[in-house]
């Protein structure tokens, strides 16, 4: 069994994954770079090993410093958490010839889904519907025109080898075909080293739905119902739910039934998700497969009940599946929020710096998945993810209203985050009917940035604040004296109870 | 004690009447508000205001006269001004604006491209500068047809927030 | 329908109700003594009044500021939380007077249930089973004597007008038995101003289970099953949980129904909780009905899926119950530990003071009901308690590693409390089988206070941290510079970008 | 820079041999650390050794040399001691143990009881003032046979946390 864990990863997933092996009594090994001494993971993990420089590729996508760490640290198995390494073949195949075992997938499931055409083609032979389109790499342009005949306007043209819209055009017209083909390939090539592209149909209103699934190492697959992942600002994810507000039982079962299909497919072990794109009128075709958590996997565990990171313990130490597919319910509605450091009001610029003061939310059906705490600076290298921020109620109406007022007592204040933004978007009617395609944020893109009225009182308020404020300050220049100054090493509670003798 | 004080849009003449304790009597354009002010945690302030809460936040920006000021609703940038504040703002009227002939990073990250040298003659939109933070790439536009007069940092440069890194004429 | 609501509380208690005022769009008014101008309930609130001097009676049990207050703000309703005037008559009376809804049930069931003796008289009445004893205020010696010779030893004697531990005696021989109900009686009076006291037969392995029930004005009554609360210190609850351990299906079905039944006997109206005393073989007494919601109550919320405060405010508001007993089931396990500013160590003697530093338990399955914050001083008027800490579970053992994993990353310091007694608790073999009755504590008194081990290097590590505290103290004593003094407002966060310029 | 460190139960030599940045060579009673140590928030130290994980809080009690330290397992009383400590540790050894002659409130509260007055006689188990905190009464007893010196507070009085209230001899 499985006895101390290496999570190669850093922020808040790292802080999660640990969170769950000290539930199970297992010891946990952080790695950090020379930018995170000071990180949570860090400062959680029983045992702490730097692995290199600041920049992701010389320390959290440095397999060899990885490995060298498990080994010294003595870590039996490694959790990749999600990005960085979780979704690396050649990472998952060394740590099975070092003899360290990866939590997740092996290399062939990993490569598999990991090359979209591949996948494409694995879906096909297993009876899960995909978006109709190209089943092979297009290199050939008279080929993209015989396709394109064959589906009919508009398409969208896909890199093979990657994702996060790079590579990606829509095409309406056949005039625009051949040099949007052209340039998706240039920039194919520039972002993945491969101009590989696929042309598959464009969904016009499309929702993306994913399923959860879990399999075990002796071929149980269940699925833990879907998440919907449609609000999405430069198909990144912002908001996810569960259940998602379109959904209806026969096509949730349906649909899981072609994700555990689609996760035997390729011989599949521990935590994966099934991603779709849904049309109005509910037609479903396979998107992809992540083949790792996901970072929305916390509104499938409060509404399931099930603890992921758990279940890919348990897999990896070779346990059976501990329920079958209809012991799984689902319970009221979850909502999960991304809380960013970026700017929303000025182009989402990242905002990395050092948080002044910060209040979490918290109470009944609040879930705060975080990492940063007073003091710590946000680095300028990784992702500007800050905290996952869950709420759950009896009914989606209940989980918003929830939402809406832990996104209130939410104060975090040195670096600008998107909070505000995520409250506007509480507000937009067709959020709350839960009637939103993946256009959401584009449609709503103007209320979405029209500001909550402060009146001529509030804004004097916020005036005499930062005069008072101001005022104090100017009355502390004199030097202070000597006590004080010793004192300022530590905070100033308000009120000094012990007088320092020296 | 009289100071004006600014958001941008508005500035507003503000007093400080009376103070005792957590009592403030403070007049903003001449309206009196009679308040309960403490601040609760460094740079976070609670006001009672004819019965009404408000929590204030502050962070201090680029000077000690700069705050970011977030209320419930809003988020301000406030300036005080004073004597000092007015001379500067004065002098660079008469100067032209200081801000639009610079380029400073509103956030701390690394330089990965400077497509421009100095001396060089830009046009309205055209990329100065690339900054990297939080794996997004920015990217500084000139505001108008202007010449380099003078580039501070160097491609891999780390710049915090606020620096300036690029001058133009 | 209610608009604005004032909570007439302080603490974590006033913080978690006007939550789930929030979440519902009512506004909330906060009421403070002296001691309470910086203390959460008076941030988080959207309107603040001052009701008094720090001491209890002179403000939050001081009825004519309380109602003063809800008059100048408008609020049409007021909920009293826990203890202070939660079970005061006079005030829920008051309320119904100047037309202001009190949350809560009228002076009626408040009343009645107030005083034991009446209560166990009304119980008879309804079929419900108490325990054996007097069932009218003892005056006459004689009288106690024939009680007693009918029901047998051990007997408890206990006031009649309050609980509390005061006026109560375990009586185990007939020679005992007189100068001890002398001795209550006169406890009894100085504590209650009235020296009534009842007999009791005393159960011998006792466990604490109480229910917890719903009742609107329409005469639905409906119980959300079980808590146990049998781990307690000095009859003060220190952690309970639900399901009981010691429940099984009949049981709990047979004791809801008498719930139920002892709510309708004093036509309830809202969240109370009927308190049972059972016996090791399964019988069962009642104890007491507490009219007000309990402390306890976010392990039923968990589990049962449903939020008190709402369900109370729904039914003030006259709604009749939206779900009916049939539609509730108990989903995994919760636990709640109460966390107090006391010292375990040293006989529990109360610790306030100022927090300089607090890092929440968060993650899946934690819910964490506090108010304490960074810089806050904990002031010397009120209850010690400074959070509930709830923990969630598909299954028992998980809910209990789970509240370990989150004691290990709470962390405050600048008070001293009783998390480490509550981590040592979660490691007694008792507990974890779920076999304890309320002599738990007593019982395993010197397992509790058993310290974790510390080697020589964790001691090393302690010695270093505090040395090189004090190193680096020692060379901050050279007075500051200029600019220094006038940073030294605000926090120092290491390292300084903006350069002050005056 | 050597200095002696005590939890009560040990003292032991510490010496802080090198120190850059966050890495330090630290020798107690004679066993080196080679250590990384961050104070990561105000008072809280994140310490690496052999890779192992330490955090540990620090909060100052009744002087800057003494400290209430958190570990994982443990809490401990540790006190720094220079010269002048051990001057006055061993000043008050000559002249009978000063904490045994005077009360003083581990924590703030009200004094409720004085049932004492000065100059009385008091036996060893006899209570001396009470104090109220949080709904508690806490009652301070006599630790032996000893006369009242002097009373520094009064009933209704408020005191602070180590506030010295009466003194014996």
């Amino acid at each position: 069994m499985i006895k101390k864990i290496l999570v190669a990863n850093r922020g808040e997933i790292a802080v999660r994954v640990m969170r769950s092996c000290r539930e199970l009594g297992i010891g946990t090994v952080a790695v950090f770079s020379d930018a995170d001494r000071t990180a949570m993971h860090v400062r959680y993990a029983d045992e702490a090993y730097n692995i290199g420089p600041a920049p992701s590729r010389e320390s959290y996508l440095n397999i060899d410093n990885i490995i060298g760490a498990a080994k010294k640290s003595g870590a039996d198995a490694i959790h990749p958490g999600y990005g960085f390494l979780s979704e690396n073949a050649a990472f998952s195949r060394r740590c099975s010839e070092v003899g360290i075992k990866f939590i997740g997938p092996d290399a062939y499931a990993i490569t598999t889904m990991g090359d979209k055409i591949t996948a494409r083609q694995t879906m096909i032979r297993s009876g899960v519907p995909v978006v109709p389109g190209t089943t092979e790499k297009l290199t050939d342009e008279k080929k993209a025109v015989e396709v394109v005949n064959e589906i009919g306007f508009p398409i969208m043209i896909k890199a093979s080898g990657g994702g996060g819209g790079k590579g990606m055009r829509l095409v309406r017209s056949m005039e625009d075909l051949l040099p949007m083909l052209r340039m998706a390939r240039s920039e194919a090539m520039n972002a993945f080293g491969d101009d590989a592209v696929y042309i598959e149909k464009y969904i016009e209103s499309p929702h993306h739905i994913e399923f959860q699934i879990l399999a075990d190492q002796h071929g149980n697959v269940v699925h833990l119902f879907e998440r919907e992942c449609s609000i999405q600002r430069r198909h990144q994810k912002v908001i996810e739910e569960t259940p998602s507000p379109l959904m209806n039982p026969e096509l949730r079962n349906e649909m899981g039934e072609k994700a555990v299909a689609a996760a035997k497919a390729v011989n599949y072990e521990g935590a994966g998700t099934i991603e779709f794109i849904v049309s109005d009128n509910l037609n479903y075709y396979f998107l992809e497969m992540n083949t790792r958590l996901q970072v929305e996997h916390p509104v499938t565990e409060r509404v399931v009940g099930v603890d992921l990171v758990k279940e890919q313990i348990n897999i990896a130490n070779g346990l059976a599946l501990s329920f079958k597919q209809e012991d799984l319910k689902q319970h009221g509605h979850a909502i999960q929020c991304r809380i960013y450091a970026e700017d929303p009001d000025n182009n989402f610029m990242p905002n990395p710096g050092i948080i002044k003061h910060i209040t979490e939310p918290l109470g009944l059906g609040v879930r705060y998945d975080g990492y940063v705490y007073e003091g710590y600076e946000i680095p300028m290298y990784y992702d500007p993810m800050i905290c996952k921020l869950i709420t759950w109620g009896q009914t989606r109406p209940e989980a918003i209203a929830r939402m809406r007022r832990a996104l209130y007592e939410y104060k975090i204040t040195g670096v600008i985050t998107s909070i505000k933004f995520l409250e506007r978007i509480m507000d937009i009617p067709s959020f709350i009917a839960g009637k939103y395609t993946t256009h959401f944020i584009e449609e709503n893109s103007e209320k979405l940035l029209l500001k909550k009225k402060c009146g001529t009182e509030c804004e004097d308020m916020a005036f005499i604040a930062a005069f008072v404020n101001y005022m104090d300050k100017l009355e502390k220049i004199q030097p202070p004296k000597y006590t004080d100054a010793l004192g300022s090493n530590w905070k100033d509670f308000g009120r000094k109870r012990n007088v320092l003798r020296l | 004690m009289s100071y004006e004080i600014s958001n941008g849009n508005r500035t507003a003449k503000i007093d400080l009447l009376n103070r005792v304790g957590n009592k403030a009597l403070i007049a903003v354009d001449g309206h009196k508000y009679d308040i309960d002010i403490v601040e609760v945690e460094a740079g976070v302030y609670s006001i009672l205001f004819n019965g009404e809460s408000y929590n204030i936040e502050l962070i201090e920006s680029e000077s000690s006269k700069k705050y970011i000021v977030n209320t419930f609703a809003k988020t301000f940038n406030i300036e005080v001004i004073d004597a000092e504040s007015k001379y500067i703002s004065n002098r660079n009227k008469g100067a032209g604006l200081e801000g639009a002939n610079q380029i400073a990073s509103p956030m701390p990250g690394k330089v990965v491209r400077i497509p421009v040298s100095v001396g060089e003659q830009v046009t309205a939109g055209q990329t100065l500068i690339v900054v990297e933070a939080m794996k997004m790439q920015s990217e500084f536009k000139s505001t108008g047809d202007k010449i380099i007069r003078e580039i501070l940092v160097k491609e891999g440069d780390i710049v915090n927030a606020h620096q300036v890194m690029l001058k133009l004429e």
